[in-house]
């Protein structure tokens, strides 16, 4: 229990997290996969910025006088994030348009009805 | 009614518009009056002003004057009260054990004539709330109301529209 | 089956994580390298914006990579659906004059804050990636509001974000040739701390990065509608 | 020349990445002039990649981005298994430009060669950098450009492919990206020297479980058993010079970054390589037997693809000097191989019109250049002399006999028995080739001259090497002790 009382971010973060593999492992609704796909994402960056958190920390910029570095939270996790974020949106798009190209071809977004290729 | 039935008139008046619009804008968000930021806004406002000024002609802003500005200040104060009071309004209505609403859509006229006056009023009737506008057509706006206390045209009309219509009237007629 | 199997793997995966997060430091002082960037961050790169300083200044590289993978998909969804035949243009509604006028009124203040955004990258939470995306917002609304009126110009888009992305490299190569011989580095004097003009090359790579990332932004979505048209 | 060797490495990475922004506004210019772009930036890579390559022999480069010391800044480690890759990516991707130069003629031509340049830049990217979570970024560019590629041609096929290596590759880049998070929070720094500086013991959970991750999502790309589901698809669904990349060189990278992550960050001993092996074996009989039923060429030559990086994780997995040279040489060879094989499919399916091996039916004589190099090309990955594979192939059954242990012997007669059952297959394609007689009489004409020469570059390399394999066998022993001895790639980064 202490664990979650410690680690609500993290339990926050990796419920997302296994919740959107689940989703990608059992669905076979391609729309339903890119949902999950997205809620991975968000999982995934969720817990990158949590891994970042000082506790009583305040956003690390220098915008008033009376803000010490010592009280900053750790800014490389936001820096990755922002990457993250972006490549995020890069995946996304690209699977978005393969469902647009896949409902144009097959007329279905099942991928289990889609067979062209088999072992 | 189509923006473009609006006459062309007033280009300089509108681009003046969009310029001190996007200086005051600028000018909140950067909260300095040092000279880099003053210049940059300028520079940025009158680029913008100068490819998008045709967005603003078609709005059909009026000329300003002393009356209009106070009454448009005096319809914010308005809006405000009426959306605490509208606030209040819905969270007994959904907080009281019996629910007691009237759900429906109804079509009121306004006699506004200008585009921007019958969006600002269209989206005043949605942030009060239990009041959505859904569309406009012509001079008629669909609303669905959380609570339909009158089908009739008129009484509807005054129930939801006319307190900030004729603040509106003043402002853009 | 698969629901079983599916859900077993992902309990091998918490009890990893958990046995792995349980020897984590959670929310304590941060450690050496986040420590001398909140430290020295100010003086290295000239920005107040800390995690600009990381983004654009110590891991700027990263950044590169990152405009490289959202050119990218520009260029990779346009592949995907560019050999589509066209099918005619079904009707779409004519939008409602709310949405109409909203535009109008709208669109040259969202410009105007996403030019605010990313020029004020280095000094307050934003910069080139988050102002490029308010732009491209403001464009989505022009694509909902004024159906078959001629979309984003071609021309002006793509040398946008060509040109954009070269700024980026050009600057870095620049910091190659002057000075001290490193790619990315800062060859432009950090000015007063906690100005517009500060910061170094930081604004400059900003601003190139806005108007590419706003005008790729608004070409994915202009390409993925044209489809759904 | 001197000036040539003095370029900075990051010139590598940027200046293909430059080259692809640049090509949508030549492309709003001349059509014509696009396609040369990315045989002018991979031939730079190759002369600056080859000349700075006997600098690094002695003592690697590292690459301060922006000045910044590592580990506060980005750095790139020009070592020399980073330049070997490195220029290996940059003569195989400048000899396929050259091929693509007529091979393309269909789709959005101009997008292709973007995608291309961006596609070797970004596994350039790979293999020179020195933090981990850029190595990320690149893989990414990597990755994303692969989606694209495989769907190119637009076909049902292609789609369909693309999709599945989408859904998994984003699952396998989303385990990367957790395990660099559970590494960064447990020792607050991305950099690869100084992770491996902290890194004591491997087999604590906080190192453990993020490499675990870590490796699972690099294997998805590597295609390592059982992470492999993706590949036949994608690399049989995309143009053929795609395919050629795709198998001979993205496939490698994906494999460089599990080697790295486990000799380099985690410095792994042990049982853990037992496992890697056992997992090495299993895949290259997978690859090897599910090749041997398939009639259509490309996915054949795909799951040849995959028994060969078995094969060369089993070589890595043995963790000694021999076996880890043997690792890159195989690297080497069947990039070389592989590569050539597609070529050469590409343009023996261009001119039959079919991918089923059957359709090749007398194509050894009306095409004899391209079916010299198709066989050229299956003899070296079988591994016969004088070829490239028999060197590669050679030096690993050498480190696994040198380790002295039964096991290790016992199971490299099971990777020689999936060596038999591809030289089966293999063969099987050479006797149609040039044994059958074909039905139909029109004539298919010969690759162009583009096409005639990459091919018989990569012919020249492949039988160069296999004559003279002592050559690049003292790279690879440079480079070999560089991924054996981390302690050596720790202090050349952080001094």
């Amino acid at each position: 229990m202490s664990f979650l009382q410690n680690y609500a971010y993290y339990t926050g973060a990796f419920g997302l997290i296994l919740i959107g593999l689940f989703i990608m492992m059992t669905k076979r609704n391609y729309i339903k996969i890119i949902i999950g796909l997205s809620i991975l994402e968000t999982g995934v960056n969720l817990f990158l910025i949590a891994v970042g958190y000082i506790s009583g920390g305040t956003a690390p910029i220098f915008s008033r006088s009376g803000i010490t570095a010592e009280k900053m939270v750790d800014p490389v996790p936001q820096a990755l994030v922002l990457t993250a974020i972006v490549i995020g949106v890069a995946v996304l798009g690209m699977a978005l348009a393969l469902a647009i190209r896949l409902h144009k071809h097959f007329g279905t977004l099942n991928l289990l009805e889609i067979r062209e290729q088999r072992w | 009614m189509n923006a473009k039935d609006v006459p062309h008139q007033g280009s300089f008046r509108s681009s003046l518009y969009l310029f001190i619009i996007l200086m005051i804008i600028w000018l909140v968000l950067t909260n300095s009056l040092k000279t880099e930021e003053l210049l940059s806004g300028l520079i940025i406002s009158l680029l913008l002003t100068h490819f998008l000024s045709a967005n603003y002609r078609e709005l059909g802003l009026p000329r300003l004057r002393l009356k209009r500005a106070a009454n448009f200040i005096a319809y914010v104060f308005v809006l405000l009260s009426e959306i605490i009071k509208a606030n209040f309004d819905v969270a007994y209505r959904v907080l009281h054990p019996k629910m007691p609403i009237r759900p429906g859509i109804i079509i009121i006229k306004t006699s506004l004539k200008q585009d921007i006056a019958k969006v600002i009023l269209a989206n005043s009737i949605t942030l009060t709330p239990g009041t959505f506008t859904l569309d406009i057509k012509d001079d008629a706006l669909l609303i669905h109301w959380i609570n339909v206390k009158s089908e009739e045209e008129g009484e509807a009309a005054k129930r939801i529209s006319e307190r900030f219509e004729k603040y509106l009237k003043v402002v853009f007629e | 089956m698969k629901k079983g199997v599916s859900i077993i793997l992902l309990l091998i995966l918490l009890w990893g994580v958990v046995a792995a997060l349980s020897e984590m430091p959670f929310g304590k002082a941060k450690l050496e390298v986040a420590g001398h960037y909140t430290d020295y961050g100010k003086e290295d790169t000239g920005a107040a914006n800390i995690v600009t300083s990381v983004v654009l200044g110590y891991r700027g590289f990263d950044t590169l990579g990152e405009v490289t993978v959202l050119f990218l998909a520009c260029i990779g969804l346009a592949v995907v659906l560019s050999t589509l035949k066209k099918q005619g243009c079904g009707a779409r509604q004519t939008p409602s004059l709310i949405l109409n006028t909203g535009f109008r009124f709208l669109f040259p203040l969202i410009l105007l804050f996403g030019t605010y955004v990313f020029m004020h990258g280095h000094l307050s939470p934003g910069g080139g990636f988050q102002g490029g995306a308010v732009i491209a917002s403001g464009f989505v609304l022009m694509y909902l509001s004024v159906p078959k009126i001629k979309r984003l110009n071609h021309f002006v888009s793509t040398l946008f974000e060509s040109v954009g992305g070269l700024i980026f490299l050009v600057i870095g190569l620049i910091g190659l040739k002057l000075g001290s011989q490193y790619f990315l580095n800062n060859f432009l004097p950090n000015g007063e701390f906690n100005t517009l003009l500060s910061a170094g090359i930081i604004p400059v790579i900003y601003i190139a990065i806005g108007f590419k990332v706003g005008s790729e932004l608004s070409k994915i979505i202009d390409v993925l509608l044209e489809e759904s048209e | 020349m001197n000036e040539i060797m003095n370029l900075n490495p990051v010139l590598l990475i940027a200046v293909p990445i430059g080259l692809a922004m640049l090509v949508p506004i030549l492309g709003l210019m001349s059509s014509k002039i696009v396609k040369w772009v990315p045989v002018v930036g991979f031939l730079f890579n190759s002369v600056v990649s080859l000349a700075v390559l006997p600098r690094v022999l002695n003592q690697p480069i590292i690459v301060k981005i922006a000045g910044f010391a590592p580990p506060f800044g980005i750095n790139l480690v020009a070592g020399p298994v980073g330049m070997f890759l490195a220029a290996l990516i940059a003569v195989s991707g400048f000899l396929v430009a050259v091929y693509s130069l007529d091979y393309i003629h269909e789709g959005a031509a101009e997008k292709y060669h973007i995608l291309f340049l961006l596609l070797l830049s970004g596994a350039t990217g790979v293999v020179l950098t020195g933090d981990i979570f850029n190595l990320f970024v690149f893989f990414e560019i990597l990755c994303i450009s692969s989606y694209a590629l495989v769907a190119y041609l637009g076909n049902r096929s292609g789609i369909e492919a693309a999709v599945k290596y989408l859904i998994q590759g984003a699952i396998g880049s989303s385990l990367l990206l957790i395990g660099i998070g559970l590494l960064y929070g447990q020792f607050g720094t991305l950099n690869m020297a100084d992770l491996a500086q902290n890194i004591t013991s491997f087999s604590e959970p906080s190192v453990f479980v993020p490499m675990i991750l870590m490796v699972t999502g690099l294997g998805i790309e590597a295609a390592i058993f059982p992470l492999n589901a993706w590949l036949p698809d994608a690399h049989s669904s995309a143009p053929s010079s795609i395919s050629a990349v795709l198998s001979g060189i993205a496939i490698e990278v994906g494999l460089y970054a599990v080697i790295r992550v486990v000799f380099t960050i985690c410095h792994v001993t042990g049982s853990f390589f037992v496992f890697l092996v056992a997992i090495a074996v299993v895949t290259v009989l997978i690859g090897e037997m599910s090749a041997f039923g398939q009639k259509n060429i490309k996915r054949m030559l795909a799951y040849s693809s995959i028994g060969q990086i078995g094969l060369i994780l089993f070589a890595f997995s043995l963790a000694t000097e021999f076996g880890v040279s043997g690792g890159l040489f195989q690297m080497l060879s069947h990039t070389l191989g592989k590569v050539l094989l597609f070529l050469s499919a590409g343009y023996m399916i261009y001119r039959t019109g079919s991918m089923e091996i059957s359709s090749f039916e007398g194509v050894g004589k009306k095409m004899p250049w391209t079916a010299l190099f198709f066989t050229i090309g299956t003899l070296s990955i079988i591994g016969l002399p004088p070829f490239a594979g028999f060197s590669s192939k050679f030096l690993i059954i050498k480190a696994a006999l040198a380790k002295g242990d039964l096991l290790y012997i016992l199971l490299m007669g099971i990777v020689l028995l999936g060596t038999v059952i591809e030289g089966t297959y293999f063969f099987r394609v050479v006797q149609v080739i040039y044994f059958k007689e074909s039905n139909n009489k029109t004539e298919p004409e010969g690759p162009p001259v583009s096409g005639l020469i990459s091919m018989s570059v990569f012919a020249i390399l492949v039988v160069l090497i296999g004559l003279f394999p002592n050559a690049i066998l003292k790279i690879l022993t440079t480079a070999a002790s560089e991924l054996l001895n981390n302690l050596e790639y720790i202090r050349s980064v952080l001094g």
